[in-house]
């Protein structure tokens, strides 16, 4: 009959209009929330912006300026500068950690990458401000959570963490007070702020390759680039400048090397800076008795440490 | 020249030079074996070194169900030489994505029913994918 | 009116004649639209608390106790908005046009008969003034398109034009036949003609008929879903009202609503029996229950047509044009021939199952014509 | 009630000279309905509901229209250009024309009886039932010859129309 | 007679239209109601989201795959995961390949019930059936939500594998969702299937014959509309799904109807599959042991992977020098190329209709644009 399908649909919406009040489940059917007043329970693994994790007091804090989140962050939204004490000495800890919430897109790349645990994914979202610029850039204080609001709202992943994580690591040696925020405008020219901002700083990883002239004409399919890389050998080869080769295949690479590339093969490869130089500087600072404190070298912890002394101890360096 | 076929890791692709592309694309399409009548793929690529952009095609056989084969062939990077035969023509799938590599990379493609730009707007003067693209908002820091 | 006429020179005779007079007819009106702009506010939020609950989620519950002050506060907002007028439009003509949508709404209320013995004006030419006036309403809707002097309201307004002006005619048809029955154009005589157990025209064969075309026209004339075309969203952005920002869009609107409403009115005069209802007749409260049944009645209409827009999609133009001119005025024309058959039977049952005969063959023929070709069944074959 | 009579006979006159003299098309249209609103006042007035009633559902409702899509379809859609001015070169003329048909029209209806001999003046119900006995019985033959030319004028546009159709 | 010479009316529907799902301009010439000409207008939301591709390290492409189709991040994900991983020889471990089928088919089914629900509000159906749709759709983000963190923008696979492993809790959820969607289906079909206004709007409007659609390139349930049998899950057998038996529909007319009907059914054959999915998922590592995140490299050379996306084909074809970067990033969208065949379907149509016909496509302007 003409009408059925047209009688169907209205049968429809009377069952929802009339389940929407008798319904025994009155939730299942009005899924909408009154937002101010009902929250949806947020799931444990929900992630909103970064903050910094810290045990026992502030200056605890587990991050140690490696910038490993800075350099892997897609978005390039993180800024850190490493904290030098009167001497001009680093210290493993940021004086500035801004993360430029605008720009940030919650990816959570920053908190798989980080070697320390040092930076996890929040759940508050409420985060709205009233300037466009400096009020959301999030300063290290405000970035700065304890471990026990990391329970609070994470905790199975707090657990784990904490399971896996060494004992607490004890505060750098001499606790500087955490130096008042820079404001914004002496932080950088708006043009390296843009460039910064784009991602244009110097490029950290594939060095950088030459090609030989290649004649257009008579070409294999292979795309010019296959056919060139494998032709070449890179100048200054670097099998071994890779963090993820552990430490003794790292050693046996580089053998038969000078000391400058033991040196730096037994480096964490992570050219993190914490030790002020990159990976390679490190090593020929080490190597020409530049300097002697073979401590420094922050994600390679105890067995580059090791690896380093006995290394200068042979080489006749201490 | 005779297209050189090259097996690499489980993609068939093809280099064609510019005069012959078209029929060796006609070739591909009617063959009785063959069939490739689902272009799939068309991209260009900017070979900054090697002062070329290559336009690959990827094609399928829906009729046989047999995979990808890619058509490839390259062109010298100066705008005014970088002119490539359009295979819309051929497959009428490849309109909108030879548009976007026009629009993009600066390869004219002759015999192409309609060829504008597709997303950047129509006053834009440069061809932002190429390597050697400098954005505006830098240029204006340089002035 | 002339009761209450009456009534004064009865109660209070020193009043000067023409004071008289004029109270007469100012308290009538008063009582009209106080009453009928309270429904069309209820109308408002009774229809988005109804398409909210259908579709699965709460209708406005912030302002008032149970989003009862959100017509107030659309008419607020509305009010404070700032009226911009194109500068190309013709400022006298796009003024005028919603005051002329508004109009024919309000004048068509003063037949309807809401309770016993409440009729604004006992015209006795009642339904026939009622459509009249409410052809007024094409007029505005093409000033409306014109004025604003932008090429997508103008064609709405020719769209909405030529759909007011095509379903006019089965409308006008499918009422033949109630006055045929009535044997008098007054509303109140209508009325009373629908007295008795099963009175109500809408209980006959011929009188369902007419009905549901009466609701269809009236649907279409008032632009509600289905036939929703000229505001359609999804086609010319928002039809004839497009240029009409703050107190002249609320008008469109109030005069949208109200127009569904009197439409409502006049369906629930002619074919549900006015005010009659059981308890209707009562000596001393029998006006107050027949109010109640009217307004029930009424309800019912406006629940339909809410009913309907939260569940249908729109019909095209062609469609649309082709439904009035090709199903409902042929439908309306065999309707009044079974009306006849109906009136010169001898007894009432022969002519009742004859008319509904009758009607049922043509509803049938009429339909396999139409849409015969459009709706074919369609098979998909699975590869695995 | 002579007050109601004069402002409502004031609004026509002032609808037909604006009708007349306005510069737009559209605003001359809209005039014109005003004219027709005043002429079905008169007749409520005069306890003629049948009559006003059927002047508006007539004259505002069809005709207007009508003029409306006249206009619409001849002219640029916006018509906006209208007339040549408000009172042409030789507008004394017409006034003069108007004055003495006007004045001839009152001597005549107030010599004639006619108004006197009205049969079925202001009775309450029968008005609409006599009209309807009227055409039935004596005026058969015209209402069936009206009829007839009307439905060849609606058949006349169907073709007018498919002939459109065909053409796309 | 002289026929009235009508004007053509140069309309352009959009940027700013109601129902153009998004930023994207149709300049249509009308004669009268029928549609003589129409050209689409794109480019409003292009970012150029191959450059950034080129400037990122193989994994910080990953979270911008999310804004591709961002009705579908899941599907995204998987594309560019898949495309890597066929260049980088990586293999998957089986629990992997399952969670990845089962987001896949998840985000299927919501992709498919908003389709259907937007192009029924195209149509006029005041907003009911897309918050029907949306009712279940909520249902799936929270899963997404509990799963990988995000409700639309997952960031969830990586190279090898997927990042968050699925634990007890999550799978039931997601067991009481599949258990749902029948129901819906049923509810939904009974509202809008035998529709006759819908019946009469849609039926014969936009006909695609089925040569156009291969040689327009056109994929995935507007193809198989028009009767082209290619399923790239049935054709390629990527991921696991050769283990699953499920059948893929094929329309015969190919107009807006059988679009519409076709995602319907789709949807029937996805809640086949996560039944089979979640009932026989594997134990074991969600992600490959040796998947590197930092300096992950891609051996030098070209690849081209793709998968089926509830829109069509997405591919991606990747060159890589050896670096951690990509030398050339390019994203296949299927919106992008469905549209080459908008003119041809609306030509001879009304505008109401163009507008539906434009819904049929399910075109998101995130992909188109990139």
């Amino acid at each position: 009959m003409i009408g059925k399908g047209l009688m169907d649909g209205l049968v429809v919406t009377a069952k929802n209009f009339v389940g929407s009040y008798f319904d025994g489940n009155r939730k299942e059917r009005l899924f909408t929330y009154q937002y101010p007043e009902e929250r949806m329970p947020l799931p444990e693994n929900s992630r909103t912006f970064p903050f910094l994790v810290y045990d026992g007091t502030p200056d605890q804090m587990r991050c140690t300026a490696c910038k490993v989140c800075e350099t892997e962050c897609p978005p390039q939204c993180i800024c850190i500068v490493m904290d030098r004490d009167a001497n001009g000495k680093p210290l493993r800890r940021p004086t500035v950690f801004d993360i430029d919430t605008s720009v940030c897109m919650q990816c959570g790349i920053c908190v798989e990458v980080c070697p320390f645990n040092a930076i996890k994914m929040d759940c508050d979202f409420e985060r709205s401000q009233y300037a466009r610029f400096d009020d959301l850039i999030t300063h290290l204080p405000t970035l700065l959570k304890s471990n026990e609001y990391y329970h609070q709202i994470k905790s199975a992943e707090a657990t784990r963490v904490d399971a896996t994580r060494k004992p607490a690591k004890k505060p750098a040696a001499a606790p500087t007070p955490v130096k008042p925020v820079p404001t914004s405008t002496d932080m950088r020219t708006e043009d390296e702020r843009q460039a910064w901002q784009r991602g244009y700083q110097g490029e950290v990883g594939a060095g950088e390759i030459v090609w030989p002239p290649v004649v257009l004409k008579k070409q294999s399919a292979r795309t010019p680039l296959e056919q060139s890389v494998s032709s070449a050998p890179a100048a200054n080869d670097v099998p071994w400048h890779d963090s993820g080769i552990e430490l003794e295949k790292r050693m046996e690479m580089a053998k038969e090397r000078p000391l400058a590339d033991k040196l730096m093969a037994a480096m964490a490869q992570v050219d993190c800076q914490a030790c002020g130089y990159d990976c390679r500087g490190y090593a020929n600072a080490l190597a020409s008795g530049e300097s002697k404190d073979y401590s420094r070298c922050a994600p390679g912890e105890e067995p580059t440490k090791n690896m380093l002394e006995k290394l200068m101890k042979e080489a006749g360096k201490i | 020249m005779i297209p050189t076929v090259e097996q690499v890791r489980a993609m068939t692709s093809l280099l064609v030079e510019r005069e012959e592309l078209l029929a060796v694309a006609k070739f591909l399409k009617t063959d009785p074996q063959l069939q490739f009548d689902f272009c799939s793929c068309v991209t260009a690529v900017d070979y900054l070194k090697q002062d070329c952009i290559e336009v690959v095609y990827h094609l399928y056989s829906v009729a046989l169900k047999h995979g990808p084969i890619a058509l490839k062939v390259r062109a010298p990077r100066a705008l005014d030489q970088c002119r490539v035969p359009s295979l819309t023509p051929v497959w009428r799938g490849c309109e909108f994505q030879e548009r976007e590599a026009f629009d993009l990379y600066g390869v004219k493609f002759d015999g192409h029913p309609d060829l504008r730009r597709i997303l950047m707007w129509d006053e834009f003067v440069d061809h932002p994918m190429r390597k050697d693209y400098v954005p505006p908002s830098a240029m204006e820091a340089k002035k | 009116m002339d009761a209450i006429y009456k009534l004064i020179q009865h109660y209070a005779p020193k009043i000067p004649d023409l004071l008289a007079l004029a109270l007469a007819v100012l308290l009538p009106i008063a009582i009209v639209m106080g009453v009928f702009l309270t429904v069309f506010a209820l109308l408002t939020w009774v229809e988005r608390k109804a398409l909210g609950r259908i579709q699965n989620r709460r209708g406005p519950n912030r302002v008032g106790p149970v989003g009862l002050f959100q017509p107030v506060a659309d008419g607020l907002k509305l009010l404070t908005k700032e009226d911009i007028v194109p500068a190309a439009a013709d400022k006298v003509v796009h003024f005028l046009a919603p005051v002329l949508t508004v109009v024919p709404a309000f004048m068509v209320l003063a037949v309807v008969p809401v309770a016993k013995g409440f009729v604004p004006v006992d015209l006795n030419i009642g339904v026939l003034f009622a459509l009249a006036v409410s052809t007024g309403s094409v007029l505005a809707l093409f000033m409306a398109g014109w004025a604003s002097r932008n090429k997508f309201s103008l064609l709405g307004a020719m769209r909405s034009v030529a759909q007011v002006v095509s379903y006019e005619v089965p409308m006008v048809m499918a009422a033949v036949v109630i006055l045929m029955a009535a044997g008098t154009l007054s509303s109140v005589g209508i009325v009373e003609a629908q007295r008795g157990l099963a009175g109500w025209f809408v209980f006959k064969p011929w009188g369902l008929v007419a009905f549901v075309i009466f609701q269809l026209c009236a649907m279409a004339e008032v632009a509600r879903t289905p036939f929703d075309l000229p505001e359609a969203e999804s086609e010319i952005v928002a039809g004839y009202h497009t240029e009409y920002s703050g107190f002249k869009f609320a008008l469109f609107q109030m005069g949208e609503y109200v127009a569904a409403i009197t439409m409502g009115g006049i369906t629930v005069t002619m074919f549900l029996g006015g005010y009659l209802g059981p308890g209707s007749d009562l000596p001393k409260i029998g006006w107050l229950v027949s109010a109640g049944w009217f307004f029930a009645k009424l309800g019912i209409i406006v629940v339909i047509n809410i009913w309907a827009r939260g569940t249908w999609p729109r019909v095209r133009v062609d469609q649309l044009l082709g439904f009035a001119w090709k199903l409902l005025l042929p439908l309306a024309l065999v309707n009044i021939v079974a009306m006849a058959i109906w009136h010169f039977a001898s007894n009432k049952l022969v002519g009742w199952g004859a008319s509904a005969v009758v009607l049922a063959v043509a509803i049938v023929a009429l339909v396999k014509i139409n849409t015969g070709q459009t709706f074919e069944k369609r098979s998909y074959r699975f590869i695995s | 009630m002579t007050i109601v009579f004069l402002t409502l006979s004031a609004i026509t006159v002032l609808g037909a000279l604006l009708a007349v003299t306005l510069r737009n098309l559209v605003h001359c249209l809209l005039a014109l309905v005003l004219f027709f609103m005043g002429i079905a006042g008169h007749f409520f007035l005069l306890k003629a509901d049948f009559l006003g009633a059927v002047q508006i559902l007539i004259y505002i409702g069809a005709v207007a229209v009508l003029i409306l899509f006249a206009i619409m379809l001849t002219r640029n859609i916006s018509g906006t250009e209208g007339g040549r001015g408000s009172l042409g070169g030789a507008w004394w003329l017409g006034v003069g024309i108007a004055t003495t048909l006007a004045g001839a029209m009152c001597v005549f209806v107030r010599r004639s009886d006619l108004v006197s001999k009205l049969p079925y003046g202001a009775t309450e119900e029968g008005v609409v039932k006599e009209i309807g006995k009227l055409l039935v019985t004596d005026w058969v033959v015209p209402l069936e010859i009206m009829a007839v030319l009307l439905t060849a004028a609606l058949i006349g546009a169907v073709v007018i129309a498919l002939e459109e159709e065909k053409k796309r | 007679m002289s026929t009235i010479e009508t004007q053509m009316l140069e309309v352009s529907l959009g940027p700013q239209h109601p129902s153009t799902h998004g930023v994207f301009r149709m300049d249509v010439v009308l004669d009268g109601e029928y549609v003589v000409k129409l050209k689409p207008v794109m480019g409003y939301l292009h970012r150029n989201h191959e450059q950034i591709g080129e400037k990122m390290t193989w994994l910080g492409s990953m979270p911008y795959t999310d804004r591709l189709d961002y009705f579908c991040s899941m599907t995204n994900n998987w594309a560019y995961a898949l495309s890597v991983e066929k260049m980088a020889g990586i293999k998957v471990p089986e629990r992997a390949e399952y969670i990845r089928v089962i987001m896949a088919e998840l985000t299927r089914l919501l992709n498919h019930a908003c389709a259907v629900g937007f192009l029924l509000s195209d149509c006029g159906a005041w907003f009911t059936p897309v918050l029907y749709a949306l009712r279940e759709r909520e249902r799936i983000l929270d899963f997404f939500e509990t799963v990988s963190g995000a409700r639309m923008m997952c960031n969830y696979m990586r190279f090898g594998g997927v990042r968050v492993d699925l634990d007890e809790q999550s799978l039931a959820m997601a067991r009481a969702i599949v258990a749902r969607w029948p129901a819906f289906l049923d509810e939904f079909e009974k509202l809008m299937t035998e529709n006759e206004v819908l019946l009469a709007r849609t039926q014969r409007v936009g006909i695609l014959p089925r040569e156009l659609a291969i040689n327009a390139s056109v994929s995935g349930p507007v193809a198989r509309a028009s009767g082209v049998a290619y399923d790239i899950r049935k054709v390629d057998k990527y991921g696991v799904y050769d283990r699953f038996d499920f059948r893929v529909p094929v329309g015969e007319t190919g107009d807006t109807f059988d679009r519409f009907m076709i995602r319907i059914l789709e949807m029937r054959e996805s809640v086949k599959i996560l039944h089979q999915a979640l009932r026989d998922i594997p134990s074991g590592p969600c992600i490959a042991p040796e998947s590197k995140l930092r300096g992950f490299k891609v051996p030098a050379g070209d690849g081209y992977g793709r998968i089926e996306s509830p829109k069509g084909e997405l591919g991606f074809y990747l060159v890589s020098e050896g670096g951690a970067k990509p030398y050339r990033y390019h994203v296949r969208p299927p919106s992008f190329v469905n549209l080459t065949i908008l003119e041809d379907m609306c030509l001879g149509h009304k505008v109401a209709d163009a507008i539906i016909i434009l819904g049929s496509i399910d075109i998101v302007l995130g992909e188109v644009d990139r």
